[in-house]
């Protein structure tokens, strides 16, 4: 009996999908309320981004840099969630995918570059930039956000952090842990889940049985939501609550962005094996620039002409970082001996110093 | 007879396995349908169905934790990490329930079982995914440790691991994968567990290694053969159980050894093979066992990461450093 | 909006505590319907239980065996969880704690006294009794019962596993991970909850935040209860439940007991550290035993003098187990290298005859 | 000065940093209120609240991961694991971010950490309560290890990985917290991390340890003293870095050498040791160094641990085997 109450719960109703603009770009209900400020450099930052993405993997197939993870598809995702954060005081824990968000809370692009190339410096933040390098073990770098906001609260701050993981980073045991940390210790922390679907080739129904991820946030008594992913009002909107709540300390505020991803896991990856074009299909229909860009357009605030321009300046500033991060200096031997600890053992010298004069005697020198 | 890849020979040795026994499974992420990011399991979903290759959910420690009670039920799970530095989320259960359950239930409970880590670097991967762990386990009985460094070993491996009635680590070098082809039976064989291989016959330096630098240590050894020197190669095969009698053997007849392992240098497994050597044939060594390894670093990033593995060059230095000692 | 729904969600009344006993023996709702030999059976077993513990925490602290975790106090949900498995087909995941559900599964006494004595024959279950080791590691033993389940499934069998794990033991990844493998597999697995309010130390409010731990289950979709851990029929009642639903392939079930340990965390424990006597008291004054002896009086089924009298056959039989441990024969040194492997490595062959080697020179021979 | 048991000089360490130092904080399992399952957080609550004594839900993945960005955010977290082998849950944190953090970000972001790890065996502890688990983490650069053998040195190097920039990792001889009592000053001072100790000093040949068993080779030193041999004992303290400076020094001046450490004997830590010794002072050798270790076998329970462990008559058998070579 206890059984059928909760079996009863309609996930998806007591979770509906917030959702501001319909596909076709008109307003689902109530105008909201950003400044036309806010609107323009969201949509410039997902034109960006988009272009970036594109470009980004282009470079990897290419062989200019390493294996990549495109986000195209999850632009306004990225970009709803970083937007509300304060550059210098704030902090940000990315997955592979999530260098979208990475750009928006103030990492050059060139960065991103450097480290696909296969360079530690591109994870060498901005000293006022508070993003930690790209977390590829799965759902890790949730337990890293809640420490953020824990410290903070030790030491009287309300600095917020937000962190990500895709649909398959809620099925690692980190995602709980992080979860419970967060809600026992109420820290300022945003959750958010980038659900696209897959986790590479498995689906969400072999990830978990539930219709929605957002009900999670029973399991620890904390607000959850599910949003409109392609949706960049609606992202918008949901992480500026969750924000705001974050800062005032009202505590953690986990979020599910329904999304997709239009191309492949990564690089190598193949998606045809694994789903049909008719679904890629479907949810570009859905695409989240389109849909800002007719909201605009039909607001007054975009014309063609512009949105052709910001195109236009979006592929230039794409390729200026691309050029700086091919312009970079490559990695130095030193580079790998010098920041395993503050000082290099005596060992490390050793092997330092072995490794140099290996080299010299190739006649290789520093070069590889 | 076929000519196969070794990661041919791997998913060869799978579905001869699969079919010889419904008790075998693979499960992991991506193994099903998407065949592995790897391929490794290309066509076993196709052939078997999704019952025996499992698309598990995105958690090690998981699909680690409950393949452990299937075989202790009866199955041979066949376990896929996708890459070796996610095996860390499933290291309690390999620690402390898998390398254990034998000998704390004094042999009521098994658990045979065989986990697939593609490891080692060498093939630019993003970080993470190009991981020496075998010192994770190395210290750690209970588990058995092997290494193929060709197709033919890699399919016979495979099939006395499957055959072992303990829980076995295959680690597989990627950079291996697809570097060359070699003549694999099409029939079921198993190589034993436990036995090194002498990969080439020398007199004066003897080369001790496994996997992929197994081939560093061909590569060396015919730079010295250019040189005048000699080399013996040993491809242990086997971490765990080790064995010691053929690189001993080896070194008592050349009196010069230089062990080569990817891994970091301190505390790397190849100081255990120094080890044995000090502890049965010191008085032959004419001069110290050189060692060849991966520096005191993190796997760097792929742009340095030929800086830091081992290569024929450096092998090579440490050979005329053992003969001209 | 969506987080005042959720947030509005009265746990409590969602999970409301299933209990068929009051805490005078009375009948809360309609008489269950247990056969007069379930009942009688169910109360033995509780009697024996609690002079077992009794007695094994006192061979502790004399020193006859190693460090001791008692359950007293938590009998019913012992009892309740273990009396519905089938020998010899059911598995049983335990904890330190759960000897008592382990000898009603069939695990004899004297394997239990002879772990915690510290011999690993211990562990050693009878043939046709199918409980895995004790696992101190933490919620792990929860992802061993899906594996059973997932197992049965693909072998076309019905084998139910049950697992434990204390308030704390819901804190760690494992814990998650398991209810979501089994939720996504449908397996046939009883994930018991012994709440007894503290881990060690530290109280359920610094463990997690919600009012209840059932509520977990909403995370999965899978059924959770709440039941009086004291009330020996209310835990009969859910465990039968949560049986027939994974026997006919109904999937797993998530059971919260609501309970207390009368004694310390573990032998060396001083639990007046950390909690007051008032506490345990209130907690004695709704004992499952004294409970279900009131509601056997009245319903005739149980006399004072028969009541005695069963005291006096748990004493003897608890006797027995201890005699039958202390008189079996100590571990040999041929047993901590005999069962690493199927067959001993040669080097493990080496070492063994080190071992001798050095133990008789030193005139010990294989004593110790 | 004071006499002081190594648990109450870990325990004064602590308050020590705390008192001088308000991003100190500690966090575990039931080190607040509790004081810790072994009291080494006694009075450390009451003194400064439970915003710097954490009782920790319990998930040392958890109150690991968390900690690794409270330190990066710039506190100074102590975690406490409660016992050895349950540091396993959080591995992941410490090979893939702990260790790489300041690599990975090229000194970006640090974390330094203290973990405190209460280690080995001789306690007659359950299952799990026993392990050396210092070769997980030996052959792991970015971590240092440190591994007090007596009070003094207990409070000087947690006070030294407190100030260190790097995480660090300190192994508590849970059998040495109460065996005995030692001076230990009252205010401040450090034992620097990475330089080893002579406990004792001698000629014919070389006892190398750490923790536990620096004891075992102190009291078979005086064993062999009475047969005549006498023994120096060089106390490494510090697994990584590693001194081999000392040690070499002492086995050149010695020529015999005995390694002793608890851990399974395959793959362990004292392995590096011997091929330290290998690379740089083999012609010094009169004999091959000898290792008295655990046995490759899981720890056992406890009417057997003390087959298991090494003892005093076990490492004079050593030392008569060197000596006699
Ligand atoms: C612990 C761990 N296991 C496995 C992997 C390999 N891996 C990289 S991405 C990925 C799938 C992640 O899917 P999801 O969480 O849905 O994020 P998405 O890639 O779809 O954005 C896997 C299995 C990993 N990075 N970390
Ligand atoms: C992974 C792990 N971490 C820590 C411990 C040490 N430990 C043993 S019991 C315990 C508390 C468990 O509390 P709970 O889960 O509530 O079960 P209870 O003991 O109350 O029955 C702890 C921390 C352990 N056994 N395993
Ligand atoms: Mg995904
Ligand atoms: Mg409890």
């Amino acid at each position: 009996m206890e059984m059928m109450q909760s079996g009863q719960l309609d996930m998806e109703q007591l979770f509906p999908v917030r959702r501001v603009l319909n596909p076709d770009g008109t307003l689902v209900g109530e105008e909201p309320n950003f400044t036309t400020e806010e609107l323009m450099s969201a949509y410039r930052w997902m034109v960006y981004l988009r272009t970036f993405d594109v470009r980004a993997l282009n470079l990897s197939r290419q062989g200019r840099m390493g294996t990549f993870a495109p986000f195209a598809g999850q632009e306004a995702c990225q970009v709803g969630s970083a937007f509300w954060l304060r550059r210098g005081k704030d902090w940000l824990f990315p997955t592979y995918r999530d260098h979208g968000s990475m750009q928006v809370m103030g990492v050059p692009g060139a960065d991103i570059i450097r480290y696909y190339m296969g360079d530690e410096w591109g994870s060498h933040a901005p000293e006022d930039v508070n993003v930690f390098p790209i977390s590829i073990p799965i759902a890790t770098q949730y337990l890293h956000a809640v420490g953020i906001g824990w410290a903070a609260k030790i030491r009287k701050q309300d600095n917020v952090a937000v962190s990500y993981v895709g649909d398959g980073g809620t099925s690692p045991g980190d995602f709980h842990e992080a979860l419970n940390f967060a809600a026992v210790q109420n820290t300022g922390t945003i959750f958010i889940i980038n659900n696209n679907g897959y986790a590479i080739s498995t689906p969400n129904r072999k990830q978990f049985k539930t219709k929605t991820l957002a009900q999670r946030a029973l399991a620890y008594d904390i607000p959850g939501y599910r949003v409109d992913g392609q949706d960049i009002l609606a992202t918008l909107q949901v992480c500026k609550e969750a924000f705001d709540r974050a800062v005032s300390g009202g505590g953690p505020t986990l979020i599910e962005f329904l999304t997709f991803r239009y191309g492949p896991h990564t690089t190598p990856d193949d998606p045809k094996k694994y789903r049909a074009q008719s679904e890629v299909e479907a949810w570009q229909a859905k695409d989240a620039l389109e849909r800002m860009k007719k909201y605009l357009i039909n607001k007054g605030l975009l014309t063609e002409e512009q949105d052709a321009k910001m195109a236009e300046e979006a592929l230039a500033a794409v390729n200026a970082e691309i050029a700086k991060a091919e312009a970079a200096p490559r990695p130095k031997l030193d580079d790998i001996f010098d920041y395993v600890y503050a000082t290099p053992t005596p060992e490390l010298e050793k092997q330092r110093a072995y490794l140099k004069a290996f080299l010299a005697k190739q006649g290789q020198g520093e070069a590889k | 007879m076929a000519k196969m890849t070794l990661i041919q020979a791997i998913n060869d040795a799978m579905k001869v396995a699969m079919r010889r026994d419904d008790r075998v499974f693979i499960i992991g992420e991506d193994v099903g349908l998407n065949g592995g990011v790897f391929r490794a399991t290309e066509g076993i979903f196709a052939e078997f169905g999704e019952e025996r290759a499992i698309d598990a959910p995105l958690a090690e420690s998981g699909f680690v934790g409950v393949s452990t009670s299937m075989a202790v039920f009866g199955l041979r799970p066949i376990v896929e990490v996708q890459f070796d530095g996610f095996l860390a989320p499933a290291h309690e259960h390999l620690v402390n329930h898998i390398a254990r359950i034998r000998n704390r239930s004094r042999g009521r409970f098994t658990c045979p079982m065989v986990l697939r880590i593609p490891s080692f670097g060498g093939i630019k991967a993003l970080e993470h995914h190009s991981e020496s762990i075998e010192n994770w386990y190395a210290n750690n009985p209970g588990l058995k440790i092997v290494v193929p460094s060709n197709p033919y070993d890699a399919k016979g491996l495979m099939l006395a691991a499957l055959e072992d009635p303990d829980p076995v680590l295959y680690m597989e070098p990627k950079r291996l994968y697809r570097s060359f082809r070699a003549e694999v039976p099409e029939e079921y064989y198993t190589v034993e567990i436990g036995k090194a291989a002498v990969a080439r016959e020398g007199t004066d330096v003897t080369l001790i290694s496994y996997g992929v630098h197994v081939h560093t240590c061909l590569e060396a050894a015919d730079k010295a053969a250019a040189k005048g020197i000699s080399c013996e190669v040993i491809d242990l095969r086997s971490i765990n159980p080790l064995d010691e009698e053929t690189f001993l053997a080896s070194v008592k007849k050349t009196g010069r050894a230089v062990v080569v392992t990817e891994a970091p240098k301190t505390g790397g497994f190849h100081s255990e093979i120094i080890a044995r050597i000090n502890d049965s044939v010191l008085d032959y060594l004419e001069a110290p066992v050189a060692r060849v390894t991966g520096f005191d670093v993190p796997m760097p990033y792929l742009l340095s990461e030929d800086l830091y593995l081992p290569n024929a060059d450096r092998v090579l230095e440490a050979i005329e450093g053992v003969k001209n000692y």
